[in-house]
């Protein structure tokens, strides 16, 4: 315990840097890469069910990421991301069937679509917060669900069949859903890593903190978190769309199911909240809990409540957060450390 | 047109009784309890269990569910839910969803995926005819009733009676309630195993107006969010009026179309969050 | 020349008139202090000119130009930077970061600048010992300087001070006195709220006094301390 | 003359961090002592740590020969100690007179009720009815003390009774404190304004990083003895 | 030996279950049945029977679909149980090129709902169950036999089902006004729907007889209580789906008496299965005395499913895909719910159907409801047992 400084101090010191990364981040970028050039060969030598498994994880995983931005570092914890989910998969689909759109440009453009969505459906969620909006949010995405559900073209409430992929071979529809997908997990990770490393992120986190606060600090606040909304509601939209193409067949209820959203809670809640590294760590944990132990049905379902449970009232941070107080593990540091004098390598 | 009306106040009594524990768990401790509807869900098949275990009598076994249920909400807030809450919303969001599945899992393993109801003895059937073409039903006025009584009893527990004050003092500021003598925890514990039994009321009558199987909960969540909402928080008689309007309002949308009823009390409810977030009558409570 | 003005400002709680009709204007270079009881409404005209809160009636104009329709952020980038009555830090960021957020987007400079001005401020303030520290575990003390050093780091040139000097010992508030009065020197014009009467005189050219929202006197300093009616008002004591 | 509360190497920790170094204390029946100290030099903590708001090891505390640390704030108010908090903290949905009762929730019997608080703060009978939070600061803290006076403790604690508050209103509230001791109350008020303190006490504690660093009558202590113990080698 | 694979999906939880209640026991059953394997192009196979649940999501079913394709390599995939279940699978192996055979999904909402082309067909999806003419002929034939004012009030949800049966073209409406029936259709609602006065209002207006439609268990129970605190008194209640299953019915109490509905398969229709010889209502007692449950329909679509599978394994040249498929394609077998043979025109390229009668529901005595064929005009080799009685 020291005497509180006085308020009027010496001269700076001459020199200070600041310090961005870590020795484990910078190898985690590494081994990162490696893997993802050694994924992207991964047709030439692997099955077609590992390419299959992949993009569905692919999927749970971009949505886990893009709700772990929206609600982790924009503190708007949602309940009903599947509204652009769903709203993503269904443009992809429309595209394919009516508008005869190869359905792999139209996985980008269903994003695009829920992106825009987004944009009305924020004058509405934004006017609540917290709980709130939780449940607003769901709200809206029930909308969603039954204003799809009535529309017949699409085979409303039964839902209906993607056919655009009728005409393409097995292989090749194989392969490049698979490319697209670790390409779009590829740039999630990186888009948002990248993103919370910039002014913006820091503006983000300042917003999570304290919102009033914030503005009050010229930052722009409702912009900010239209811009995050948004673009979760593309990363949505994308997973949406991609998950379509792998599964050819779509309804309101499954693709509006706040399952979604109830998954990508628990992956990034036992994985760790507001930590980039938190989606990873839930989506594996997932993975491998649904590899297992899914032909258990209700008992794999009701598992995974319970471990979501447990880690929310005794690892608030989540496992890699635990793992990071615990061995102080960054592998995807954004913070800004000051240091003083020569440059120091931080642990 | 006065049909309509009529039968959308039986549908807001229901939807009252499904939103009063909601109601108070926010009010008292700022939790948004997502496992709402399927702890009314819950609350049905306990009574079911009763009745087959008894062979009988329904209505001593939802009477005898009741102080269970008190039990109940008691222990899951002391030893469960207490260490969600807080500022942040999210634990006791992810923690009351994680519930939500496991309960509705959980019944899924114990009663199989199989409706069932309670048999009232011919209750739920009958009607009191109201001249040559309008009918209602008996079981949806005795709902409406419990729910007035209920509404009027919780508001005057809240505003008047020394168990309301530390509810309320205990939601504003927990340590310094603590300082004056409160527990907060037994505080939390009790609003919650009051909000039970409600919840435990709306299971009964849910489970002998109609069917109830596992996976119903979370529709039920909705309307009690919505109800809670468009009455402005904390006030009962709010979330009564909110029901209110949500039933007539879906009850409009059926006569339209009945593929859009519910998406019409939706969207009302929406409307209602733009032009006035804090709800129609928010805060009369005190 | 007029750094802020306002015009007739009118602000209500339901039936409780917060603001009542502040006509004001505040000189560029000028310290304005503000005096009142408890409740007056001084948080709440901060709040009106920093545009945390929207004015029911009246205009808020600076730098002669009206920006009553203006947004919190969109004034602080105009040069209003202001520190909270009740600390508020983003807790979770460390206090470096939280200097930087500020120089980025109340400043409007780039990162790598904005390093430079935080490392400035935090010298400046006597927190460099906290910088790498999270916000939320700093001592009330730490917490108002952080609220200074904070607004400093947007690049104010109306800086706005909600009894920063509330809490501190008689030593302490000497030093940020002193403090103030280098940052005065630089040309910034502040508007500093304080109940602690002596801090307040030894920096303020003009006094502001509001009771119930409305202007009870305004005037030099020593003149309004002596005026009967903020002695019986405000000090309790019967001239 | 035995002690009415006895603090005794009282330590106390936030986390990891230690606030309390081993704190003695000892109040007589009937006194008013004031504590003092710089920002954080762990006057608040102590009084939490009193009122059983921050844990303390039971022996640490004696209250009228009873080991009470650590004991739950509910308990500890039951036998008479009660606390005006820093910063008021009212409860903005009770209007001013449930405050009042909230504070008399601990039950236990003495002189003061709602009719003698009115007595002593005529505004609050007149706002009895108004949400506590729709009173002006000096206003709010009248309720604060008048809650903490409901529970008839013994033993009072007001943590920065004046801070924030305008001149006149300290008059007003220290104008009140012969009323209250009075009845032969013991109060310790932390007090930022030394001249204040030294003014309205009998006795004052000086804390100075989580440790005592001076104590003694008012009236004996010296400005500089003060300073010298409030901030160590500063000055 | 080599392992053959048959992937089985069905809905074992979620609100469809009851669909899939007799699977794990029909599973066991053949279990037995292939004990000593199958042979396929002179070659000797163990099988191994891989059962999924779809949980009644369509998009489980899609998931657990494909991982039976990919991940088990299944040489042959049954589904069965709603259009919930089957359609993703059926769509999942039409598009990864594995054989399927799907039953208990009427043929329109399986072939349409998938967006067949009625001159191409499916090149790997075959289905066995009887068509929306069938239910409505044997409906319509139930109500010509008691006097009503001919006035209908249709229930139908917007899902796979209600969207077929009340289509404008090839559901209910056409063929009910060419024989003389109103139909009063309020509309598609949603399932789990809590209130019903919109189409009790309805239906009192237009002073409706007949009840029918197409809806899930929870969604009867609402509408018939609310239609009796209501004062709204059909004389006939002929509902799909949700009058099924005996466990629904009690639910209803004593509303369940006398409600009508279809009946797919029962213990008195006089087929024998191919693969265990048993009769059906040998089989259904099988089942009675083995899960120690009431029979319920799904049993013998279930219990036929795997005898087309082992029928069509053993005559395919090789365990490939196409050879299988051809196989599939090439059956005509008798089964325990009737023969089935594809080949047809259009759609019945890849629809076998089978038969259908009319049943009611009644105080039983071995079981708190029993259900009674009561209409065969449709299909006269199954025996009927009395006649529709009108409600009480
Ligand atoms: N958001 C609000 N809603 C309702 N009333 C408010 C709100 N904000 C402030 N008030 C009321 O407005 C009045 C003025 O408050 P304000 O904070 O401006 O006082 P102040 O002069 O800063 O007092 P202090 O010296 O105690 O800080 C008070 O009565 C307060 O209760
Ligand atoms: N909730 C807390 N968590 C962690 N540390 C705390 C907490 N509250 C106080 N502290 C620390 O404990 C020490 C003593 O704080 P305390 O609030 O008791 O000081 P104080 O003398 O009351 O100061 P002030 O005059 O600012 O109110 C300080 O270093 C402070 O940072
Ligand atoms: C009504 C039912 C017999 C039709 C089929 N079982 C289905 O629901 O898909
Ligand atoms: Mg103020
Ligand atoms: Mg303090």
């Amino acid at each position: 315990m020291t005497f509180n400084p006085p308020l009027a101090a010496a001269t700076p010191p001459a020199v200070f840097d600041v310090v961005r990364s870590t020795a484990a981040s910078r190898a985690a970028l590494g081994v990162a890469v490696a893997l993802a050039l050694l994924a992207a060969t991964l047709p030439f030598w692997g099955e077609s069910s590992w390419m299959r498994e992949f993009v569905e994880i692919a999927c749970y995983l971009i949505f886990a990421i893009m709700w772990n931005l929206l609600a982790g570092y924009g503190g708007m914890v949602s309940i009903g991301q599947q509204a652009f989910f769903g709203f993503g998969g269904y443009v992809m689909l429309m595209l394919g069937n009516f508008a005869g759109v190869n359905p792999f440009i139209a996985i980008p453009l269903g994003a695009l679509a829920a992106a825009l969505v987004a944009v009305p459906v924020s004058f509405v969620a934004f006017r609540l917060s917290g709980g709130y909006f939780a449940i607003g949010t769901w709200v809206i995405a029930e909308v969603f669900r039954l204003s799809f559900a009535n529309v017949s073209a699409v085979g409303g409430g039964s839902g209906t069949t993607l056919t655009a992929l009728r005409g393409i071979e097995r292989a090749t529809r194989e392969s490049v859903t698979y490319w697209m997908a670790l390409a779009y997990v590829v740039a999630a990770i990186a888009l948002v890593y990248l993103f919370l490393r910039s002014k913006r992120g820091l503006a983000l986190l300042a917003i999570r903190d304290n919102e009033v606060a914030a503005e009050s600090q010229g930052i722009p606040v409702v912009r900010m978190k239209l811009a995050v909304y948004v673009v979760a509601a593309f990363g949505a939209g994308l997973a949406g769309a991609l998950y379509f193409v792998g599964n050819l067949r779509i309804s309101p209820d499954a693709a509006f199911s706040v399952n979604w959203t109830a998954f990508a809670i628990f992956m990034v809640v036992i994985g760790g909240i507001g930590r980039i590294e938190g989606p990873l760590v839930g989506a594996l944990i997932f993975w491998a809990l649904n590899k297992f132990l899914s032909d258990y049905g209700t008992w794999y379902l009701l598992g995974l409540g319970l471990l979501a449970i447990v880690v929310t009232i005794f690892f608030k941070q989540g496992l890699w957060g635990y793992a990071q107080q615990r061995w102080g593990w960054s592998l995807f540091p954004t913070q800004r450390v000051l240091v003083h004098g020569e440059r120091i390598p931080s642990r | 047109m006065i049909e309509i009306l009529l039968q959308g106040i039986l549908l807001g009594g229901l939807y009252t009784l499904f939103a009063l524990g909601q109601s108070l768990m926010f009010g008292v401790m700022r939790l948004t309890n997502t496992a709402q509807g399927d702890f009314i869900i819950l609350g049905a098949f306990a009574v079911v269990a009763g009745t087959t275990l008894a062979g009988g009598a329904p209505f001593a076994v939802a009477l005898a569910v009741l102080p269970l249920a008190f039990g109940f909400g008691y222990a899951l807030q002391r030893y469960v839910l207490n260490g969600t809450l807080g500022k942040d919303p999210l634990p006791s969001l992810v923690v009351t969803f994680g519930l939500s599945i496991v309960i509705q899992n959980l019944l899924l393993e114990l009663f199989s995926a199989d409706p069932r109801s309670i048999e009232t003895g011919g209750l739920n059937t009958q009607g009191l005819a109201l001249g040559d073409s309008l009918s209602l039903g008996v079981l949806p006025l005795v709902i409406l009733a419990l729910a007035v009584a209920a509404t009027a009893g919780l508001q005057w527990l809240f505003a008047r009676t020394a168990l309301g004050r530390s509810f309320r003092a205990v939601s504003d500021d927990r340590e310094i309630a603590e300082l004056m003598g409160l527990d907060a925890k037994k505080v939390y514990a009790f609003a919650t195993a009051i909000a039970f039994v409600l919840i435990a009321v709306a299971g009964a009558l849910q489970g002998m107006r109609t069917t109830v199987s596992p996976s119903d909960g979370p529709l039920l969540l909705l309307f009690a969010f919505e109800a809670v909402i468009i009455g402005g928080m904390g006030s009962f008689w709010g979330t009564l009026a909110g029901a209110m309007i949500l039933g007539i309002t879906q009850q409009i949308g059926f006569r339209l179309d009945p593929g859009w009823g519910i998406w019409v009390g939706h969207i009302v409810f929406l409307i209602v969050l733009v032009l006035r977030p804090q709800g129609l009558f928010p805060k009369t409570r005190g | 020349m007029t750094l802020l003005a306002l015009h007739g400002v009118r602000k209500s709680y339901g039936a409780l008139k917060v603001t009542d009709d502040i006509t004001l204007a505040v000189a560029e270079g000028e310290t304005l202090g503000i005096l009142g009881p408890n409740g007056a409404g001084k948080t709440t005209l901060f709040n009106l000119i920093s545009g945390d809160v929207r004015v029911d009636a009246g205009r808020v104009e600076y730098e002669g130009r009206d920006v009553t329709g203006l947004k919190p952020h969109q004034r602080c980038h105009a040069g209003i930077g202001r520190s909270y009555q009740v600390p508020q830090p983003f807790g979770n960021m460390s206090v470096f970061e939280n200097l930087v957020a500020a120089a980025c987007f109340g400043g409007g400079q780039p990162e790598r600048e904005a390093w430079k001005t935080a490392h400035e401020v935090l010298a400046e303030t006597g927190l460099m010992a906290h910088a790498n520290k999270p916000a939320g575990g700093l001592t009330l003390l730490d917490r108002k300087r952080l609220e200074l050093a904070r607004a400093l780091a947007t690049r104010p040139k109306l800086l706005l001070l909600d009894e920063i000097a509330g809490g501190l010992t008689e030593p302490e508030a000497r030093l940020l006195v002193e403090e103030l009065k280098r940052i005065k020197a630089r040309g910034v014009t502040m508007i500093w709220i304080e109940h602690v009467v002596h801090a307040l005189l030894s920096l303020a050219d003009r006094l502001f006094v509001i009771n119930f929202g409305q202007k009870l006197a305004e005037g030099e300093p020593r003149a309004v301390m002596g005026d009967a009616e903020v002695r019986r008002v405000y000090m309790g004591m019967e001239a | 003359m035995t002690a009415l509360l006895e603090a005794h190497r009282l330590q106390a920790f936030y986390g990891d961090a230690q606030a309390l170094f081993g704190i003695d204390l000892s109040l007589a029946q009937g006194e008013l002592v004031a504590i003092i100290g710089a920002n954080g030099a762990g006057k608040s903590t102590l009084l939490k740590c009193l009122t059983g708001l921050v844990r303390a090891p039971r022996e640490t505390v004696r209250f009228k020969g009873e080991t009470i640390g650590g004991l739950p704030p509910g308990e500890i108010v039951k036998r008479g100690l009660a606390m005006v908090p820093e910063g008021r903290r009212l409860f903005p949905s009770l209007s001013v007179e449930e405050n009042l009762l909230i504070g008399g929730l601990a039950g236990r019997k003495g002189p003061w009720n709602l009719q003698r608080l009115y007595g002593l703060f005529p505004i609050l009978a007149e706002k009895r009815h108004n949400p506590g939070t729709e009173l002006s600061g000096g206003q709010q803290q009248m309720v604060a003390l008048g809650r903490a006076l409901m529970s008839n403790p013994e033993l009072l604690l007001c943590d920065e009774l004046s801070l924030g508050l305008a001149p006149i209103v300290i008059r007003e509230i220290y104008a009140a404190m012969p009323a209250i001791t009075g009845e032969g109350m013991t109060v310790v008020i932390v007090e930022q304004d030394l001249t204040m303190a030294q003014r309205v006490s009998q006795r004052i504690y000086c804390l100075q990083e989580g440790r005592v660093s001076l104590t003694g009558r008012s009236d004996a202590l010296s400005r500089e003895q003060i300073s010298q113990a409030y901030f160590g080698v500063l000055e | 030996a080599d392992t053959l694979k048959i992937g089985y999906v069905s809905p074992q939880t979620g609100p469809l279950a009851p669909f899939g209640e007799a699977d794990k026991w029909v599973i066991d059953q053949m279990k037995a049945a292939f004990k000593d394997g199958i042979s396929v192009g002179g070659k000797k196979y163990a099988v191994q029977i891989v059962l999924k649940d779809s949980q009644s999501n369509p998009n489980r079913a899609g998931e657990v679909a494909n991982d039976l394709i990919l991940k088990d390599k299944v040489a042959l995939v049954l589904t069965a149980g709603t259009p919930e279940t089957a359609n993703p699978v059926s769509d999942a192996c039409e598009l990864n090129e594995v054989p399927c055979v799907s039953s208990v999904v009427p043929w329109q909402p399986w072939f349409f709902g998938r967006k067949g082309d009625p001159a191409k067909g499916f090149a790997w999806t075959y289905h066995l169950f009887w068509g929306l003419e069938d239910v409505i002929a044997n409906f319509t034939n139930g109500w010509k036999t008691v006097s009503t004012n001919k006035k209908v009030g249709g229930l139908f949800p917007n899902d796979g089902d209600g969207n077929a049966w009340g289509d404008k073209e090839l559901g209910f409406p056409k063929p009910l006004s060419q024989m003389g029936f109103t139909l009063t259709d309020p509309g598609r609602f949603q399932n789990g729907t809590q209130d019903f006065s919109a189409q009790i209002a309805a239906f009192k207006r237009d002073n409706v007889e007949i009840v029918t439609g197409v809806v899930i268990p929870p969604d009867a129970k609402t509408f018939l209580t609310q239609a009796r605190q209501q004062g709204f008194k059909p004389k006939v209640v002929t509902l799909g789906k949700a009058l099924l299953f005996p466990g629904a019915i009690e639910a209803l109490g004593e509303l369940g008496y006398g409600l009508s509905t279809e009946v797919w398969w029962s213990p008195s229709h006089p087929f024998t299965s191919s693969l265990t010889k048993q009769s059906a209502k040998s089989l259904a007692e099988a089942y009675e005395a083995g899960a120690k449950k009431q029979w319920t329909q799904p049993i013998g679509f279930a219990h036929a499913l795997f005898e087309v599978a082992a029928n069509a394994l053993s005559r395919a040249k090789s365990t490939k895909a196409s050879d299988v498929r051809d196989a599939v394609a090439a059956t005509s077998l008798d089964t325990v719910v009737g023969p089935v043979k594809w080949g047809g025109q259009g759609p019945f390229k890849n629809v076998s159907k089978t038969p259908l009668v009319l049943g009611q529901w009644n105080k039983g005595q071995k079981y708190k409801v029993e259900l009674s064929i009561i209409n065969n005009e449709a299909a006269k080799n199954i025996p009927a047992t009395g006649t529709l009685q009108l409600l009480p």
